[in-house]
């Protein structure tokens, strides 16, 4: 459950598509929540961000991610399926940077589990984020806090 | 006892490398203090280590052909 | 913004990529909450749900809808664009029979935001729903509380 | 004056069609006696109105050639 959730650049809306398929088997799950992030074109300090560099830590990834599918379907016990994509590499302002989907057998469980697959996924996952600007300077975010 | 370490996010970016081996180490101690004669801007940043892709938050015993990992505060998303 | 809210027959995930282009116009638009409600296989009194049957006040749905935007758009001000697609007509158990799609500048509005639309979408909308199961039989839904 | 009226959800499976033409109606109340007659079982049932595309609460006055939709409580999603 937990292969392909790095994706070398954007993650595509045909990636997302893909996910979903999996989840016709669960006939018993009346809701899907899905997140979608993309990189923003923020300014800061002045300066246009124009891609975002993820870089990872794949085999910690793979490992705690199975880690917070666990703990998430222990907290909502109705939720049916989890996938998770994130990106590494570069992805540009406007593009996917990661997707979460999660069914689960009514919304409330659904819509609850992915929010806190996406918190868990910015704070247990060792991926690494540099901002790249449109001078082509860059840095590095520290901003999630565990 | 030799170790592989990796530095990852802005580490990677001051050490000029992914990952470095360390030879002749006597204890995780010993790792601490070579790392830090070789990239003394380290001491400006925090971050978490893991050993054999398993995050730990104690001094690790460390025996030969470990894998160490350094890992500033992640910010995926 | 509110055109072609309701669907003949299940939401296929065609129209719900089609909205989710759309969204490409909003850069700023830094996450996007998308929820899916599918027909369940309940059993009800030992029968099982083969499908649900909607019928809608058309002109009404229209209106309503826009009433619903407005107000969580107020009550979310960091959200772009909202987007909303219901059945009419036959939806088998397994298909979906509705989606809504919410961007926002940041993650948080966008899912509170399309928490709040489902939620309004159930009970402001103009719309029944009648159970048909396996034997033929029916029953019309009157669970939505206003 | 002639009003049409709409039979949403159930209320429609118990009339037997989507719509009704009343004629002769003096009044919204004398048009809820005139459904009362024709449909005896809606009494069981509870709905709100909308006249013209526009749900109201109160018992509305009616003119010639306004629409009456009579709504069950909506069970949409």
């Amino acid at each position: 459950m937990s292969e392909n959730i790095l994706i070398e650049g954007p993650v595509s809306q045909a990636v997302i598509l893909n996910g979903l398929d999996g989840f016709n088997q669960y006939p018993d799950a009346g809701g899907i929540s899905i997140f979608i992030g993309k990189v923003r074109n923020d300014v800061v300090s002045g300066k246009y961000v124009q891609a975002i560099e993820y870089s990872a830590y794949e085999a910690l990834v793979i490992k705690e991610a199975e880690k917070i599918f666990s703990s998430v379907k222990e907290e909502f016990p109705e939720v049916k399926l989890i996938k998770v994509f994130h990106s590494v590499g570069i992805v540009n302002a406007g593009e996917i940077s990661m997707a979460a989907i999660v069914a689960a057998i009514h919304r409330d469980q659904a819509m609850q589990a992915c929010k806190k697959i996406v918190e868990l996924v910015k704070v247990k996952l060792p991926i690494w984020k540099k901002e790249i600007y449109t001078d082509l300077t860059y840095m590095w975010k520290q901003d999630n806090l565990a | 006892m030799e170790i592989k370490v990796f530095f990852f996010g802005i580490l990677g970016d001051i050490a000029k490398t992914g990952f470095k081996h360390y030879r002749n180490i006597t204890s995780f101690h010993d790792l601490e203090h070579r790392i830090e004669d070789d990239y003394p801007e380290f001491v400006h940043y925090t971050y978490r280590i893991a050993v054999n892709n398993e995050i730990t938050d104690e001094k690790p015993d460390l025996k030969d052909g470990d894998q160490v990992a350094l890992m500033p505060p992640f910010s995926g998303g």
